[in-house]
Order: structure tokens, then C-alpha cells, then sequence
């Protein structure tokens, strides 16, 4: 560009030639230095979001374990912890190639490249993507807690994290999908690629993670049947509450403080201006639809039973925050709050109708992950503001981009949003429902009778977890301490 | 007029070149605080996993020892153990450091993250013996041998592998070209964030002590078969201290880069933090595996150490091994925590925490698989070798045996090293008759005997009322008792 | 070099205009990407410590668990779950504005702008503020734990998160405070606007947070009174321990790592050489301060009571810890150890003195938050390093800026800083005050004694928290179980 500039300016051809040159390389040496700066920002983001996402399948495994009875944590536990342990295998080996793999030629469908990370140099993305699987594995063992068969869980663990969870992610998240909002070089010169030109907004996947997720849990429970004993005749057997609060408060917090990497960090990037403007609104966005929720949830549950009541808090902070998820980024504060409060009655009165159907799913998976979920993509078609839409989807030189239907934004979006829900449900019920549908009818889906009146801890893990001091026990028959430390 | 402005234009255009070094510094010094971070949060994780794995009655006893590593740690490694690990005097040393203690010249060097990132390190390292003498160490003696831990033994260690002055270390300060000659076999011994320096050192002092102290009264019959009673008394608190842990080895084994803002750190990084995922996910499948085919049943605790086993066994070649060499990795590392778990117990040696076959065995056999797998392409972008084609690198990859020499040797180094002084330190100690609790206050619990109560307390609350990681059936007995 | 290119080449005045035009916008380019890089550093280190800090409510929330007793820590849990939630929408309605609003004419009292975000785009910076403003309200739920009622909770935390914690903010952080040692533009141009030419220093809110939380819980413990029969006419019982030590050193870990978040995150950025020199300095002295005070506190209980006592070590760290928040940035490391070892000393006499004086502090949340943070102001008088001093507080070009009164820095700052723990303490006691003052008056203070007696778990909240496996229970009994689970 010098170069002709200067040849224009009737400088000798050597000289200007010379000094292009020159020019440039200063140039480009500064520029690559900002570059690789930026990139290594970027990367160092990504991956410290990663972290805090790994770390919620602690804050899955104290919840999970928190609010099973005394007898069966162990297995729930040990099953929080292979969701993370079977995913890495098995999402490097087949999960991140359909998700993300851009094969020739490319599929809308299916990922179908980049299996077992050959000739792959992304590790920041694919251990990022790993984070987001696991989580989507851990939700489904909350909804068939207490019952389900070891070899079921690890049968359905593998296909949720190395297929069905993957070609989700294909179709939302991939540039490739057929239902995604990331036109692949421009918005302008793509934007007919995209579905209603729009194509469905899930920022950091209430649809792609939860939805996935809390159905896949749905089928199971519903497949799996009730505990024994959950259903009495006159309704629901009150004496099947977890057994420890403080650890699903503990859980609470650490899925809370995991989101902070959930959300914001489904920008991948922090580098540029608008990064990090985005990145910083989906913090507050996120903070205050789960806070407003547990807010709500605490007055429902006051409301309808009379109490304070600290799992209701707990369980409404995760449904707002799940709710959120989707729109974290192209929503604005006081959106945040109203979606949060919604999310808190969606959740109560789906826990609800759980309870009348006969459906029984300890955690509330379904109702947290896949109804509030599904509300929180149904939100984003509603709510989603013209500029933030424009700022995160990289649509700032088009007028047209479809937006929330409250704010005048037309139908297209709210139809992608409707369309993708529906997909996603068909998808994952689709899918996970025939398999729980054949295990169950192998009779390989649920433990015996009389091993799940004796706890899975006792039946499969080889004693109740707690073990004592034998000194202790004696101490106490002997009448010595007294034990209740008066 | 234009001859001014472009002067005054690449006057601002260097500055700007300056002020990128700077952000790049900070890129990386964020980098490091983070880390550092994170490995400090693993003392969280090896509290609540400590305190899950011994009985109640000394659960508190563990919990104080292992706050007190961080905090005496902070003290020992700020006055003498920082020094000793990486300063270099005017006369450097290839055996110890021997500057910069308390800090005093911190100040110009910028390097106040190093020093919080290095004493995280120190601090897990203490941590890890605790857990070999656990229930019937004495206070007194916890507190000596983790100054003398974190104050001499380990910080030697650190100088010789990972200061760029000591004898074993792979880090050539002029670049490899130039230095090669000066590092062992031309190579030194690779150890990326720690299998050796760290887990050995701690591992096979907690193999010292454990061996030292004779085990737990009680714990072997008297046919010399493993008494069953001895487990620890909450599996909630060891899967909370298995997520902590893992969560926190993203700062220890990415965090070991040291910086992050050039493309080449960030590739190491990401490629670190995906191999520390495979193995120690893959060792706890493997784990989870032989548990059923050896007992019969799902074990939870199984596979919260094979977990930890496998995040060991990697640490050392976490960034210069592919990942399909980390899921192997991981494989093995559960087996060789299954088989030194046995041979303890034949021989009679009491790891209450397994802290000697999980950190002292997986960790030799993660430096020793550096030697076997390390690629050579990965090799040259870690340890800045790029100019070079003969850099040793794994033998199954046809690289020679300079680099698998090096590992050994660093392996039989650290092992006397930390055997030689600590053994004798213990015995002593144990000649003194300072080492080990009467059996009376160990019977009764230390909690008991020395730290004024208990770790729960219920009160007249309803009927099963009791801590979060209490025993709830024995306590529904008590009530019956008491009413 | 290009000078003489050009020389030679006899450019006329207009190409070289032209020529220079290019070059401009050329480097300006590259200056704006440098500096947003820059900005994109910092916004994401603000994040990263915003989540940490966060996380410490997770500590918190274990801390009080552990350290109430088992029938009232549901409550606590609670208390400590709806800081969180209830913080979030008060902080973003009217905290926030009072706290940093810089309305025109702006005012030294308080802020009167920015009230629920509006026209508010550095979201960093707000979820950054929330994260210490529901910090602070933790604090006070341990002083007055397991015998306040939740309507008198739900008003206190809301008056501090909305008004009482923004003012002290906007005080001494808020460069429009009146105690501010922050100068609006430049040091030397403002100085005189600063209190004795100095202003207070509070790094990172022993005063501002620390104090403000620790004195209201303190008035609040004052007025409720103390639970029953804690105090018998012989002395305290002490049969008011808590419940679980897995809990409070669970907690204590915790904060420490959040810690980490708020002390050297106070800095606020990270981008330039200087600033990583003070957060990484931060570190260093949080680290030293909160381990000799763990140390300190050790063998002051040893040779008090003769024990190995945990729980004192815990609260040791947290005193060394709030102790050295203040001077984090600004002392030295043997002075950081000096700092914390005495903070363990005055947490440790001001407990007894409580006990003396018959104000029950469960969680000791005045002694360590209260008092530990005035000690912390105060040390900043004594020991803050004149070149630390203009570091920290971009007075590099003064030879005139006040420092610690050890190293002969003269009066100034130490002056500000006793203005600045009374003026907070007076501000604290003097709104927090009359309000429990007047709630206990009205009777709307405390839980009846039945209640109390109870539980507030069984009287509020529906039921203690661990709920038994009836099964287990009627097996247990019938002797079918053995208990040592063989």
C-alpha cells in the first residue's frame, strides 16, 4: 500500500520499494506482538474459564449428594465423579469431533472431523468444550438418583457426552449447524445460511447444555419409575428429603461461582473492547437473575408453605441462573431480573406437576435444567436487545438482524428460539428415550427391590460410607461419652 | 516538518513495542497469580480429603495440620526457603541457593508472584506427609519436620531441577546452543510441574515417616492381616477433596508455564491442562476397573485416588507428552498406586492417606515415563530447544537414552536426598520419644487428648441432628443410648 | 534513517502531508489496540478477582455453619445464601449509585447517580462492588446468629447493602469522597483537596468493609442480647460450640483463597509494570500476614488453654487476614508479619473482652472484622513504605506525600487514618445502631424464647436439616444394621 503510494508520489522505484519495506516490518512487528498478546489473553481467559466450569461438577457432586438420603450418596457421588472422568475419554475421542469437527465436506447435521484431537492444535477449545460436556452428563444422574443401575449409568453417560450432546452442540454453537446464530465469514454476505436469518441465540446454552441435560433426566425418571415407596396412595412420601442442607448450599455457591466461567466465558474472548463489555454484562446479567430468583423462590415457598425454606433458595438460585444462560449476553439488567423471577415460578410450579404425574426425580433436574432451560431460549426471542444482539453476534453494519419480539425486534428471532427448543426436546427425547425405554424392558436399567430398600451404598459400593471408630461405637455402648457432647 | 513526525512517530511506535512487553508481563504475571491461586486452593482439597480419610476422633488434629503447613510453610519459605530454591549469589551454586533470603531484594526484580506461586508449591508439599502419619504423629514433631521440609529438604531439591543453576535441571539460561554442554547428558532431567520435585519429596518422607513411626495401634492383627476398621470416617469430604485437588492442578500443571503471552506458552498451556484432564481421568476409569474386578464392588474411594494418581503420575510430563501418551499414562499410574498400596500393606507400613504409593511411587513413575514418552517436537517448544536437532527426547520415540538416564537419575537423587535426611530426622525423633503420641491419647483420639474436644458437636436438637459429614446411623444410636 | 531517505528524495510539503496523515492513522491504529488490549487485561483480572471474592460467600456461608450450633444453622445457611441473592438487586437499584454516582454537582457524602445501572456500561466495575458489598452484609449475620429474627434480617441486610456500606464507599473510595487518598487528577494538582494532604488509606477495606460489617454486627449483638444461657453467673458456658470444625476450616480455606480475590484485586488492574509489582506485593503480604497470625494464634491458645485449639488457628488466619487488608499494597513483607501477629493478639484479647462484658458473638465476627480491621487502618498510619505509598497511590512525582509515622512520614497519614476509623465507626454505630435499637423495642429483634430454645430451624425453616432415612432409622433400631457397617 505504501509502496504504491509512494510510486505515485514520483519517488524512485529502489527508494520507495526500500522504504515500504522498512515500513512494514515495524509495522507488522508491532502488530504481531499485539496480536499474540491479545490471542494469549484470550487464551488465558478461556482456559481460567474452564477451570471454573470443571469445578461445578464439585458443586453438582455436594448438591447431588447433599439431597439423596444417607444410603445411596456414595453412588451418587461416584457418579459425579466419572461423568467428568468417562467424558474427557470419550469426548476426546468421539464428542468433540461431532461437535465441532469441520470435516469436507462440512455437515449441518454432524460434526465429522478432529476425532481423538488428530492433528490438533486448539487444546484450549477443546478442554473449554470438554467443561461443558461433563456438566451436561452430571445433570442426568440427579434425575434417576437412588435407583438406577451402575451399567445404565455408565451405558448412558457415554452416549449423552459422545453423541446425542454433541450433535446439539453441532447444530447451535458450530458456525456449520443448521440452527446457529454465527454466520460463518459476515452476517451481510451469510446471513441467508441462517435460519430465518437469524438462527437461534443460546449465548452459553440453557438449550445446547441444560435442555439437553434435564430431558435426557426427564426420559430417565420417567422411564425408570418412582422410588419405591416415593407415591403413596395419598400423595408424595414427605420422608424422602436429602439429607444434608449444608451441603447443598455448599454446592449451591461452588455452581454459582462456576457459572461466573459458565456465562461470561462463552465469549471465548476478552481482548477487544466490545469482548470485554460483553463478557462484563453477562456477570451482571447472570448475577442478578440468580439472585432474584432465590429472592422469588424464598417467597414462593413462604407463600405456599409457610417456611423460610433453604432448598427452595437454593434450588431458585440455579433455576435463575439456568434461565439466564441463554441471554446472558443480549439482555439487560433489569431483564435479567424479571427473567430470573419467572425462571423461580417455572421451576416451583413444574416441581409441581412432576409431583402429580407421578414422575419422581430427586434433584429436580427436569424441572430446573430442562423447563427452566427452555424458558430461558423462549426469553431470548422476547427480551434480546437490538445492540447487545448486534454487539455479540458480530451484526453491527446490518439493520435487519431480527431481535426480541418486546422490543419490536419481529418474530423471526422468537421463531429460530421456538424452533430450536423443539428440535432440542425432539432431539434428546428422541434419542435417550428409546435407549432408557430398552434398558428398562432388559431389565438392565434398575437395581433389585431389595437393593435399593437397603441403599446402594450397602448393595453396590461395599458398606455404607460412614465408617467408625470402633472405639467410639464402644465408648458410646458402654454409655463412657456422652455423645451428645453435654 | 515530516522528518519531526515520523521521529516523533516511532518514538511513540517503540513505546508502543515497550508498553506490549509490559501488558505481556502482566499477561503473564496474572497468569502466575492465578495459578498460585489455585494451587493454594489445593490445600483445601487435601484438608477435606485428609480429614474424610482418618476417623473422627482425629479428624480435627488433620485439619490443624493441615492449615499449619500453609501458614508455617509461609513463614519458613519467605525467611530461608526461597532463598535456598532459587537465589543466586554472586557465586552461584549448582547444589543450593544461596541469596535472596526474606525477600530483601525482591523488590527489584518484580518477581513477588514467583516467590506467592512458589510457596503454594512448598506448601503442598508439607501437606503431603501429614496424611503418611496421620493419627498418631505428635505435634510437636509435625511441626520440626515440616520446617525442616519446607525449609531445606525440598527447596534443594527445587534448586537442582528447577533453577536454571542446578545440576539436574533442563533449563539452559543461554539458550541450549550455548549451554548444552553444561546440562546433564546434554538433556537434564525433565520434570515439568512437579511428579518428582514435589509428590516424590513429600510422598517418600511421608514412606520415611510412616515407616518410621510403625503403625496405628491396632491396624494389623495379630495374623498380620489388615485390620478393616480403619476407615476413614466421611467419603463426602474425600470426593470434595478429590474435586478440590483436581480443580487446583489446573494451577499447578498449566501454572508451571510461568507465562502464557506468547503463542508458543499458550499452546503449552492449553495442551498441559488437556493432558492433565486425560490422565487423571483415564487412571480413575482404570481404577474404578480393577476395584471391581479385584473386590466386586463400585469403589468410590478407589477412584478418588486413582484420580489423584493419575493427576501425579502427569504432572512431570504433563507438557511434553501427547495426550493419547497421557491416557496411558493415567492407565498405569492406577496400577502402580494399586500394587505399592499392597506391598505397603504386606510390609506392614501404615499410609493412613496412601500418601506414599499415590505421590512417592506415581511420582517416580511420572518422571520415569517422561524418559520413555516425551515427543521431541513438544520437547523443543518447552525447554526453548528449537534451534537444536539432537535434543534427547523419549526413547519409545527413537530419542536415545540420555533424556531416560537423566530421569533416573533425578529419581534415585531425590529419593536419597529426601530418605537420607529424613529418616535420620525421624529417628531421632523417635529416639527422643518425641515422635509418636502415648497410646492412651492415641486410643482415645487425638482430638481428644490434644486438642480439647471433638470435631462435631450435636446439641438437643430433634433426633439426627448431626454434622454434615457426621455419622449419621451411629448417631441415631447415641440418641437411643443417651434417652 | 528515514530522514535522510526522505531528504534525499526532495518530497514536496504536500506529499509529506499526506504521507504523514497515513503514518498517523496508521500508529493510532496500533495505540488503540494496544490500549484496549491493555484494558481487556485489566477488565479480566477485575472479572477473575470479582468471582473469588464472590466465592468467599461460599466460606462464609461454611464458616457460620461450622460454628453455630446444629439447631440453627439451616438459619445461618439461609442468612448467608440471601446475602447473596438479596445483595445483588439492592446494590444494583441504590447501592451502587450511592456509593460511585458522580452526579453533577457531585457530592463528598454520597453518590447520587448511576442508580439501577442507567446509562451504566462498565459492568466490570459494578459486579466487582457487589462482590464486597455482599461481603460485608455476611459479616454481621454471625453476630447476631441463632437468635435474630428473619424479618429483622431481610431490613438490616438491606439497609447496609443500600445505604450504610455505599457511604463509607464513596468516602474513602470514591475519589469524590471526603476521605479519599485517591486524587481526583494528579497528586500534586489535588493534594490540597485530600484530608491533611494524604487521606485515608484503605487499600482493600479493613475500614470499608471489615469495619463497617464487623461494628454493626457488634451493635447488633449489643441490643439483641446474648442467647440463652450463654451466660451463667459463673461465666460463659460452654456448651456453645459449634458444630462441625470440617466446616469452619472448610470456610477458613475458602476465604483465604478469596482473599486472594480481594486484597490484591483491590489494585484493579494488572496492565502495567507497576501494577503487577503491587498485586503481586499484595499477595505476598496477605499470604505472610494470615499465616504468622494463624502461627501467632496457635500458641496463644496454647498457652492459654494448653491445646492445640483448631478453631483459634482458623480465626488467627482470618484476623491476620482482615488485619493486613488495609496495608496489603503499602507494607512490607516483615512488617505484614508484624501486622498479623498482633492482629491475632488483639482478636484474641477483644473475644475475652466481649465475654467480660457479656456480648455474645457467636461467630466473633466483631473481634475479628471489627476490631482486626480498625488495627488493620490504623497499621497503615504506622507502617505504610514512602515508596510503596507512591506506587499505589500515583504519587511517583511528590517528594511531599505523607507515609507511616515508623518511617518517619510525619503525622499526616496516621491522623487520617484515626479520622477514618472513627468517622466509621461513628457512621456504622450511629445508623445500624438506633435501627436494631429500635427493632428490639418493637419487639421485632429477637425470636421468642421457645423458638429460640427449639431451634430456629424446627421453628422457621420447617424442620432440622438432616433429615433421617426412616428406614435406616426403624432398621437401626431393630438392630438389622450393624452401625459399623460390617
Amino acid at each position: 500500500k505504501f509502496a504504491e503510494y509512494l510510486r505515485n508520489e514520483n519517488m524512485s522505484e529502489a527508494v520507495s520499494e526500500a522504504f515500504a519495506t522498512i515500513m512494514c516490518r515495524q509495522f507488522n512487528a508491532t502488530q504481531t506482538e499485539v496480536s499474540e498478546t491479545a490471542a494469549s489473553l484470550d487464551g488465558s481467559f478461556m482456559l481460567a474459564n474452564t477451570y471454573l466450569i470443571f469445578f461445578m461438577q464439585a458443586g453438582f457432586a455436594m448438591l447431588c449428594a447433599g439431597s439423596v438420603r444417607t444410603k445411596n450418596y456414595m453412588n451418587i457421588l461416584l457418579k459425579n465423579v466419572l461423568d467428568a472422568c468417562f467424558g474427557a475419554p470419550v469426548f476426546y475421542l468421539v464428542g468433540y469431533g461431532f461437535a465441532y469437527g469441520a470435516g469436507t465436506p462440512t455437515n449441518k447435521f454432524i460434526g465429522n472431523n478432529d476425532f481423538a484431537l488428530e492433528d490438533f492444535t486448539d487444546w484450549n477449545v477443546f478442554i473449554f468444550q470438554w467443561a461443558f460436556a461433563a456438566a451436561t452428563a452430571t445433570i442426568v444422574s440427579g434425575s434417576v438418583a437412588e435407583r438406577c443401575t451402575f451399567h445404565a449409568y455408565i451405558a448412558y453417560s457415554t452416549l449423552l457426552t459422545g453423541f446425542v450432546y454433541p450433535v446439539v452442540v453441532h447444530w447451535v454453537w458450530s458456525s456449520e449447524g443448521w440452527l446457529t446464530a454465527f454466520a460463518k465469514d459476515d452476517y451481510a454476505t451469510n446471513k441467508d445460511d441462517l435460519l430465518l436469518n437469524s438462527g437461534m441465540m443460546d449465548f452459553a446454552g440453557s438449550g445446547v447444555v441444560h435442555m439437553t441435560g434435564g430431558f435426557a433426566g426427564l426420559m430417565g425418571a420417567f422411564f425408570i419409575g418412582p422410588r419405591i415407596g416415593r407415591f403413596s396412595p395419598t400423595g408424595p412420601n414427605p420422608d424422602f428429603q436429602g439429607h444434608s442442607n449444608t451441603l447443598v448450599v455448599l454446592g449451591t455457591f461452588v455452581l454459582w461461582f462456576g457459572w461466573y466461567g459458565f456465562n461470561p466465558g462463552s465469549q471465548l474472548t476478552i481482548s477487544t473492547a466490545n469482548d470485554l463489555t460483553i463478557v462484563g454484562r453477562a456477570a451482571v446479567t447472570t448475577t442478578l437473575s440468580g439472585a432474584c430468583a432465590g429472592v422469588a423462590a424464598l417467597f414462593i415457598a413462604k407463600y405456599r408453605d409457610g417456611i423460610w425454606d433453604l432448598a427452595a433458595v437454593c434450588n431458585g438460585v440455579l433455576a435463575g441462573l439456568v434461565g439466564v444462560t441463554a441471554g446472558c449476553a443480549v439482555v439487560e439488567p433489569a431483564a435479567a431480573i424479571l427473567c430470573g423471577i419467572i425462571s423461580a415460578f417455572i421451576f416451583s410450579g413444574v416441581c409441581s406437576l412432576l409431583l402429580y404425574l407421578k414422575i419422581d426425580d430427586p434433584l429436580s433436574a427436569a424441572p430446573m435444567h430442562g423447563f427452566c432451560g427452555a424458558w430461558g431460549v423462549f426469553f431470548v426471542g422476547l427480551m434480546a436487545k437490538q445492540q447487545y444482539v448486534e454487539q455479540v453476534y458480530g451484526r453491527e453494519r446490518s439493520d435487519s438482524t431480527p431481535y426480541g419480539l418486546f422490543y419490536g425486534g419481529g418474530g423471526e428471532l422468537l421463531g429460530c428460539q421456538i424452533t430450536g427448543i423443539i428440535s432440542i426436546i425432539a432431539w434428546t427425547c428422541g434419542t435417550i428415550g428409546p435407549f432408557f425405554f430398552g434398558m428398562n424392558k432388559l431389565g438392565l436399567l434398575r437395581v433389585d427391590r431389595e437393593e435399593e430398600a437397603m441403599g446402594l451404598d450397602e448393595s453396590h459400593h461395599g458398606g455404607n460410607e460412614f465408617k467408625k471408630d470402633t472405639t467410639a461405637v464402644i465408648e458410646m455402648k458402654q454409655g463412657i461419652v456422652d455423645v451428645t457432647g453435654h | 516538518a515530516l522528518v519531526a513526525i515520523l521521529c516523533r512517530q516511532f518514538q511513540v511506535s517503540r513505546s508502543q513495542e515497550e508498553d506490549m512487553e509490559k501488558i505481556r508481563d502482566s499477561v503473564d504475571g496474572a497468569f502466575v497469580l492465578a495459578s498460585a491461586a489455585l494451587v493454594f486452593f489445593m490445600q483445601a482439597g487435601f484438608a477435606m480429603l485428609c480429614a474424610g480419610s482418618v476417623r473422627e476422633k482425629n479428624c480435627m488434629n488433620i485439619l490443624l495440620k493441615n492449615i499449619l503447613d500453609a501458614c508455617v510453610g509461609a513463614v519458613v519459605f519467605y525467611l530461608v526457603g526461597f532463598g535456598f530454591a532459587y537465589g543466586t549469589g554472586s557465586r552461584t551454586n549448582s547444589f543450593i541457593g544461596n541469596d535472596d533470603f526474606w525477600l530483601q531484594d525482591i523488590t527489584e526484580n518484580h518477581s513477588w508472584h514467583l516467590f506467592f506461586f512458589q510457596w503454594a508449591f512448598a506448601a503442598a508439599t508439607a501437606t503431603i506427609v501429614s496424611g503418611s502419619v496421620a493419627e498418631r504423629c505428635s505435634f510437636q514433631a509435625y511441626i520440626l519436620y515440616s520446617m525442616f521440609l519446607t525449609g531445606f529438604i525440598y527447596p534443594v531439591i527445587v534448586h537442582w531441577i528447577w533453577c536454571g543453576e542446578g545440576w539436574l535441571t533442563a533449563f539452559a539460561t543461554n539458550g541450549y546452543g550455548v549451554d548444552k554442554a553444561s546440562l546433564l547428558f546434554s538433556s537434564g532431567m525433565i520434570d515439568f510441574a512437579g511428579s518428582g520435585v514435589v509428590h516424590m519429596t513429600g510422598g517418600l518422607a511421608g514412606l520415611m515417616g510412616a515407616t518410621i513411626i510403625e503403625p496405628r495401634s491396632g491396624r494389623f492383627n495379630s495374623d498380620g492381616s489388615p485390620n478393616t476398621n480403619f476407615h476413614g470416617h466421611s467419603m463426602t469430604l474425600v470426593v470434595l477433596g478429590t474435586f478440590v485437588l483436581w480443580f487446583g492442578w489446573y494451577g499447578f500443571n498449566p501454572g508451571s508455564q510461568l507465562g502464557i503471552s506468547t503463542p508458543l506458552s499458550l499452546l503449552i498451556v492449553g495442551r498441559t491442562a488437556v493432558t492433565t484432564t486425560l490422565s487423571g481421568a483415564s487412571s480413575g476409569v482404570t481404577a474404578l476397573l480393577l476395584a471391581k474386578y479385584k473386590v466386586g464392588t463400585w469403589d468410590l474411594n478407589v477412584v478418588c485416588n486413582g484420580v489423584l494418581a493419575g493427576l501425579v503420575s502427569i504432572t512431570a510430563g504433563c507438557s511434553t507428552v501427547e495426550p493419547a501418551a497421557a491416557i496411558l499414562c493415567g492407565c498405569i499410574g492406577a496400577f502402580v498406586f494399586d500394587r505399592a498400596c499392597d506391598l505397603l500393606l504386606r510390609w506392614h507400613i501404615d499410609d493412613p492417606l496412601s500418601a506414599a504409593p499415590m505421590h512417592g511411587f506415581c511420582g517416580i513413575w511420572g518422571v520415569f515415563f517422561v524418559g520413555l514418552m516425551a515427543k521431541k517436537q513438544y520437547v523443543e517448544q518447552v525447554y526453548d530447544r528449537d534451534r537444536a536437532d539432537d535434543t534427547p527426547y523419549g526413547l519409545f520415540y527413537g530419542g536415545g537414552g540420555e533424556l531416560l538416564a537423566c530421569q533416573i537419575i533425578g529419581i534415585v537423587c531425590i529419593a536419597v536426598w529426601t530418605c537420607g535426611l529424613i529418616a535420620p530426622f525421624f529417628l531421632s525423633l523417635k529416639r527422643m520419644g518425641l515422635l509418636r503420641v502415648k497410646l492412651c491419647d492415641e486410643s482415645v483420639g487425638l482430638d481428644e487428648s490434644h486438642h480439647g474436644g471433638k470435631a462435631y458437636y450435636q446439641d438437643d436438637a430433634p433426633a439426627g441432628a448431626v454434622g454434615v459429614v457426621s455419622e449419621v446411623l451411629p448417631d441415631a444410636r447415641s440418641q437411643d443410648t443417651v434417652l
